[in-house]
């Protein structure tokens, strides 16, 4: 049998992460605890249960399978689903993630989220794309989560899919030491590398860790002259201003080596179902998602500078589009 | 009697002078346009409501 | 089964099967034999939970290209 | 100040109208006056919920223009009968010039009337007195002449004659409704047109006819001979040919008349009465002789499609325009210099409203089926010329311009892609589909013209020459390619196989017995025997549609009769005979529409899976849940659906069963034959079929309850069970052979707008389309998700259960997701940032 790592989803016909059409493959568990996560259900390094408010009619039959009363008690279902309602259905303290509840559960509304899958079982499915990825200059890109933080499985799935002639893109937040890093970098075909804060301590307020890590990563994946998309997740009152981005460009323009892409990603709050179907208070709930246009006015502080950039970080931007398999001869 | 090529709306075919266009304007609530349905240059037109005396 | 609009009582299978909302869910329409009210259905548990007003296109929009160029007049 | 400053605002607020994407009013202020004022203009004829607009009213001048003349000929060949009273309707209907209008043509006396077609079926007839609001005033009058015309026609319409010849237990079957549905007639039909022959002009093919004549009556007059029997019968023939060729050619010189006239005495702007004269000129020229330049060739083609549909019911449009009028765009536009661009966009958009403004009476039920449109009106687009090589030209252009700036539903469009065609073609297409109109459907044109050559046998050069017969079917424009009648009346509810295999050829919703038996299923041993039962009744439910159909287009020529179909029909003219005779040389373009197809792979699917392979549940369990339409098996029917492997999703267990389905029906194709001895493909599509009988298909084991809609699409995934994207649809899709596994197979795809904004979504959809090509698969269309929907779905979430939300790193039913995140949905989509 096969080594093994948990993926939350292995998702087709994605067209914003590196070029081309791409198979995300959503590796679970992550170091940082960036505060506006996107994908909360990869962080931690377990399976988790997804509570759907809105598929369940609070039948109870979760509350009679759990054997360690971490189930909520029923309540009327429209008071359950209200849109302020804090109601959910499993005591994450007391739940040690037997997944009884999930089977018991007819509506689906309980769903288990994460599946340990070996390196065969994953390629298999990101294969079946092929002829999408021929013709855009596409492939797999390694998610999560954080890939590095399951560097032996991660190399061989990267083997795996060089053996097969799969165009691979790491998309790292480069919180891995670099001898850790180094060779998985120079395994892949590119990277898209996340880059939060140039401040380390407001890195660290918002992400629960600092930067000096990740931007000596950023260099050595320069130094080493490995294809890069740099992706800014551009938070609200946090990296927005147009001073930042001024310095930010300054910053990069300075680094030992071409970054081929900056990539603006404006902060949004689609992800905020995951985070009640966790069972996680999320603290950006309130905030208001951004202008897509603000994003477009900072970009011209990249552009001064001669990078190309773009906002939301399509595969298909004009400097992204390949044309062709890369195994073409 | 009135008939139809006393009418100003009666134009007579050149190859055939008994015979001819009724020609009308009609405004519907969508548009306008000009409308011919043939007839007999000596076809009654006493009842006719768009007669207009040539 | 009882109608939640007058409480008339009968076998689920009295109850006029329309459709279901979606194939995969267990919620349905049925109809009232008694006060024709539209219900809407779980079958899991065989019970009435709400009543519903049917819209003008039951199974919405085709998923054809039929009617998209919509046929504005200003 | 002044002009240049308001040009600007102006253009700015085109601007803003594209960023929001509200592209009826970015149409409404790009496009001239001239079509602003005729768009608006038009009476819309399509009926919306069922009901016709306010104002429609049925012509009944026609039908009583006809009946004078046709009695005055009673027992004359019934060609010839028909010929007479189209001649007489055609001299003396009314006809009218719109203000501002350049194409002249309408069927009906006024612009708000709709046509009723009263020759087809005595029990559809009756359907008129049910229909409030558009009977004319005064109201008593007219329905005393309806019913005299019913009188007259009951037991005389072409069906009626059908009816008696038929089989009885073949007829009661047929029309028990459960099985197919269609008039095997060309009273309600379709016609391709070969306009190389056409475009000669009316005058030629009388000098044609003329000869022909001659030549057969110098044959009467000799020795006699059993060869020379048949002749006395084509006489007639011709000379209804002559009839309605000569009697076109005066009804185009009333225009030319009446544009004289106005001309002369009525207009005083110069400008309109030069426009006038010009309308004169063309109509007095065509159709009588070949076009010289793009008005004319668009007047004579718009002439020969009014005066088709004045002889019969036209539910489609087989039309390939931008390769007829190319030539003519091409040598006024570009070598001439005789028109502008924005002069030539004129009349092409004309052209699309004076198609668009089209009405034909149909009962309401068939209008039901087609919503908001007169009939599937699918022009063909771009594809190749007979030596291969591309034949998009500028007309493929301005056709995809000017629907953009006319933004009619119907015609539609169907563009024939192959490797050759330029760029700047495929972003017109692309512009259609992202400005919402749903159209261009995409057909793969290397696939279709081999398939096209595997199925009928049409040689390479004339398959190369195809048009879409109907929504789907590729059908040659050639001598003996043309298609006078619709053979896909064969249309057959394909949920039934499954259906009756479970139920020994008993049908339980209709309570007869229908198909074979084929034996108890909780007798069979194996998946092998159910299968087998299946091809058993799918075998069955094809040969009767078949045989009912094969039988009306022999019949036709008796029952019915095409005057100016068979004189515009080179094979008719050569031969003296109807052009749906199928003795004169066709070859033959038959297919069975199956509605509700993909229904079979997924129960057999589930079946195979629960009950043979995992032995979950026995088959005794399955046909007691199925017989209670699941009620009280709830968890079982939600197991079947979740858990059994369904169509779509890139998985082998299901795809090789809908493989081998298709084999197996390919294999039957081969062994029906058509009236001209070729074979009878399936072509999987639903129109609307899936709604229409979601209450005659009873429960399957996909899930699916009697009273549920079937699934939509030819081979689209179920709604919502298509769990793994859009790239895995394509891939199972791609599974089979589009050439020699059917006719063609109808896909429905939704895209959404935000994926598809700006140059970065022309590059996608162009990387998806290569894709799709080299798939191999033969068609798909585009269906945007706008915000429109996504706001309606707000509105109604248990009408939009299926609208799928698919964004970056993130997808969703729409329903499911909170009203919070819908709403920054729905503004992330009009800004348009992926």
């Amino acid at each position: 049998m096969q080594p093994g790592a948990l993926v939350t989803e292995i998702q087709r016909f994605a067209v914003n992460d590196g070029p081309g059409f791409r198979t995300n493959v959503f590796l679970k568990g992550c170091p940082l605890s960036c505060r506006w996560c996107h994908n909360p259900e990869t962080i931690a390094p377990y399976p988790e249960i997804y509570w759907k408010r809105r598929s369940c009619v609070q039948c109870g039959a979760c509350l009679d399978a759990c054997p360690r009363d971490a189930v909520n008690a029923p309540i009327h279902p429209v008071e359950a689903q209200k849109e302020e309602s804090t109601y959910h259905k499993i005591f994450r303290e007391r739940c040690d993630l037997c997944m009884k509840c999930v089977d018991a559960c007819r509506y689906g509304a309980l769903e288990i989220v994460g599946t340990e899958l070996t390196v065969n079982e994953i390629l298999d499915e990101v294969e079946r794309d092929r002829p999408f990825y021929d013709n855009s200059g596409g492939g797999m890109t390694v998610s999560g989560g954080e890939p590095t933080a399951h560097p032996e499985f991660l190399a061989q799935l990267i083997e795996g899919a060089r053996s097969r002639g799969i165009h691979i893109c790491l998309d790292t937040n480069g919180y891995c030491q670099w001898d850790v890093l180094g060779p998985l970098v120079q395994s892949v075909d590119m990277v898209l590398y996340d880059l939060k804060h140039l401040d380390s301590a407001r890195h660290a307020e918002m992400v629960g860790a600092g930067n000096e890590l990740i931007l000596e990563n950023l260099a050595g994946i320069l130094r080493a002259g490995k294809e890069i998309w740099l992706r800014q997740p551009i938070v609200p009152d946090y990296n927005d201003s147009w001073e930042y981005h001024v310095k930010a460009a300054e910053f990069l323009g300075q680094l030992p080596g071409r970054i081929q892409r900056i990539d603006l990603l404006p902060f949004h709050t689609w992800c905020e179902d995951k985070y009640s179907w966790l069972g996680l208070d999320w603290s950006l709930r309130a905030a208001e998602p951004m202008d897509p246009s603000m994003v477009e006015i900072l970009a011209e502080a990249y552009q001064a500078r001669g990078f190309a950039v773009t906002a939301g970080g399509s595969g298909f931007e004009d400097n992204a589009v390949r044309g062709g398999c890369r195994h073409a001869p | 009697m009135a008939t139809c090529k006393d009418c100003k709306g009666f134009f007579a075919r050149e190859d055939d002078q008994d015979r001819g266009d009724c020609v009308m304007r009609v405004t519907d609530p969508r548009q306008a346009y000009y409308k011919a349905v043939p007839v007999e240059a000596d076809k009654d037109a006493s009842k006719c409501s768009s007669f207009r005396k040539r | 089964m009882k109608c939640s609009a007058c409480a008339f009582e009968a076998p689920i299978g009295k109850f006029r099967y329309l459709y279901n909302a979606r194939i995969d869910s267990s919620i349905t329409m049925r109809q009232c034999p008694q006060c024709e009210q539209w219900l809407a259905v779980d079958e899991l548990l065989g019970e009435a939970k709400d009543v519903v007003n049917p819209g003008e296109a039951p199974w919405g929009k085709s998923a054809g290209i039929e009617g998209l160029a919509e046929d504005v007049q200003v | 100040m002044g002009q240049s400053t308001a040009r600007t605002e102006k253009e700015s607020s085109v601007e803003e109208l594209k960023n929001r994407r509200e592209w009826w009013f970015v149409a409404e202020k790009t496009r001239s006056k001239r079509l602003d004022y005729l768009r608006k203009g038009v009476w819309k004829k399509g009926a919306i919920g069922g009901n016709y607009a306010p104002g429609i009213k049925i012509d009944l001048t026609f039908p009583q223009l006809f009946i004078d003349k046709w009695q005055e000929h009673e027992g004359e060949a019934i060609m010839l009968q028909k010929a007479h009273a189209l001649a007489h309707v055609l001299d003396n209907i009314p006809i009218f010039i719109t203000d501002n209008s350049q194409i002249m043509g309408y069927i009906g006396s006024a612009p708000h009337n709709i046509v009723w077609h009263w020759q087809g079926i005595s029990m559809v007839n009756e359907e008129i007195y049910n229909e409030e609001g558009i009977i004319p005033e005064p109201e008593e009058e007219s329905l005393e002449i309806l019913a005299n015309l019913n009188d007259y026609w009951g037991g005389r319409t072409a069906v009626d004659k059908l009816a008696r010849v038929l089989d009885p237990e073949d007829a009661v079957k047929f029309m028990s409704g459960a099985i197919g549905w269609g008039t095997p007639t060309s009273a309600a039909t379709y016609s391709t047109k070969d306009f190389d022959y056409i475009f000669k002009g009316f005058e030629a093919i009388l000098a044609e006819v003329e000869e022909r004549m001659e030549e057969t009556e110098e044959k009467l007059q000799g020795n006699p001979s059993p060869e020379i029997l048949p002749l006395y019968d084509k006489l007639p023939r011709w000379e209804a040919m002559q009839i309605v060729l000569e009697a076109g050619i005066r009804y185009a010189e009333r225009y030319a008349r009446l544009a004289r006239t106005l001309a002369e005495h009525f207009e005083s702007d110069p400008e309109r009465r030069e426009e006038l004269l010009r309308i004169a000129e063309t109509c007095e020229r065509v159709p009588a002789k070949p076009p010289r330049n793009l008005q004319e060739s668009l007047q004579f083609d718009h002439f020969v499609q009014v005066l088709s549909r004045y002889e019969t019911f036209e539910g489609a449009w087989p039309h390939r325009p931008d390769y007829i009028h190319g030539p003519y765009y091409d040598k006024d536009v570009n070598q001439d210099k005789r028109l502008s661009k924005e002069e030539a966009l004129d009349l092409v958009g004309e052209h699309l409203i004076r198609t668009h403004e089209v009405g034909i009476f149909a009962p309401k039920w068939a209008r039901e089926g087609l919503q908001g449109i007169t009939g599937t009106w699918v022009w063909t687009m771009g594809g190749v010329k007979p030596d291969g090589s591309d034949a998009c030209n500028d007309m493929t252009v301005a056709y995809m311009q000017a629907a953009r700036l006319v933004r009619v539903s119907n015609p539609t469009f169907g563009f024939r892609w192959h490797p050759k065609v330029k760029d700047e073609v495929m972003r017109e297409c692309f512009e259609c589909i992202r400005h919402g109109l749903g159209y261009p459907s995409m057909r793969n044109d290397p696939v279709l013209v081999a398939n096209t050559v595997h199925w009928y046998g049409h040689p390479v050069e004339e398959a190369r020459t195809w048009v879409h017969q109907a929504c789907m079917s590729p059908c040659p424009t050639t001598k003996y390619g043309c298609q006078p009648m619709r053979m896909a009346s064969a249309t057959a509810n394909c949920a039934k196989m499954i259906e009756y295999a479970l139920h020994d050829g008993y049908d339980p919703v209709v309570n007869m017995q229908m198909g074979p038996k084929t034996g108890d299923p909780r007798e069979f041993k194996d998946f092998e025997d159910l299968f087998g039962a299946w091809v058993k009744q799918m075998e069955w439910l094809r040969n009767i549609l078949v045989r009912t159909v094969n039988l009306g287009r022999v019949k036709d020529p008796e029952f019915f009769g095409r005057p100016f179909l068979s004189a515009i029909y080179e094979r008719a003219v050569e031969t003296g005979t109807d052009a749906c005779d199928p003795s004169n040389g066709d070859r033959g373009n038959a297919w069975v529409t199956g509605f509700t197809w993909v229904e079979n792979a997924d129960s057999l699917a589930a079946i195979k899976k629960f009950v043979y392979d995992e032995k979950k549940y026995t088959m005794d369990e399955v046909l007691d849940a199925l017989n209670a339409n699941w009620v009280g098996y709830e968890e079982m029917r939600l197991d079947f659906v979740k858990n059994a492997p369904k169509w779509g999703n890139d998985d082998d267990y299901v795809d090789d069963l809908m493989v081998r389905c298709l084999r197996e029906v390919s294999r039957h194709s081969k062994e029906n034959r058509c009236p001209s001895n070729n074979t009878w493909p399936l072509l999987p599509e639903n129109v609307s079929g899936n709604i229409h009988y979601a209450n005659l298909v009873g429960a399957l084991p996909n899930g699916r309850r009697l009273g549920d809609a079937l699934y939509d699409g030819g081979i689209s995934p179920g709604p919502g069970l298509d769990k793994k994207g859009p790239t895995a649809v394509l891939k199972s899709c791609g599974k089979f052979d589009h050439v020699t596994d059917g006719r063609a197979f109808l896909l429905n795809q939704r895209l959404s707008p935000t994926q598809l904004s700006g140059e970065k979504g022309y590059q996608l959809w162009k990387a998806y389309m290569k894709t799709w090509a080299d798939l191999g698969l033969d068609h798909v269309q585009f269906n945007m998700v706008d915000d429109a929907t996504l706001r309606a779905a707000q509105k109604d979430p248990e009408k939009y259960q299926e609208v799928i939300v698919r964004v970056a790193g993130y997808s969703a039913h729409f329903v499911d997701i909170s009203r919070k995140t819908q709403d920054n949905i729905i503004q992330r989509t009009v800004q348009g940032l992926g």
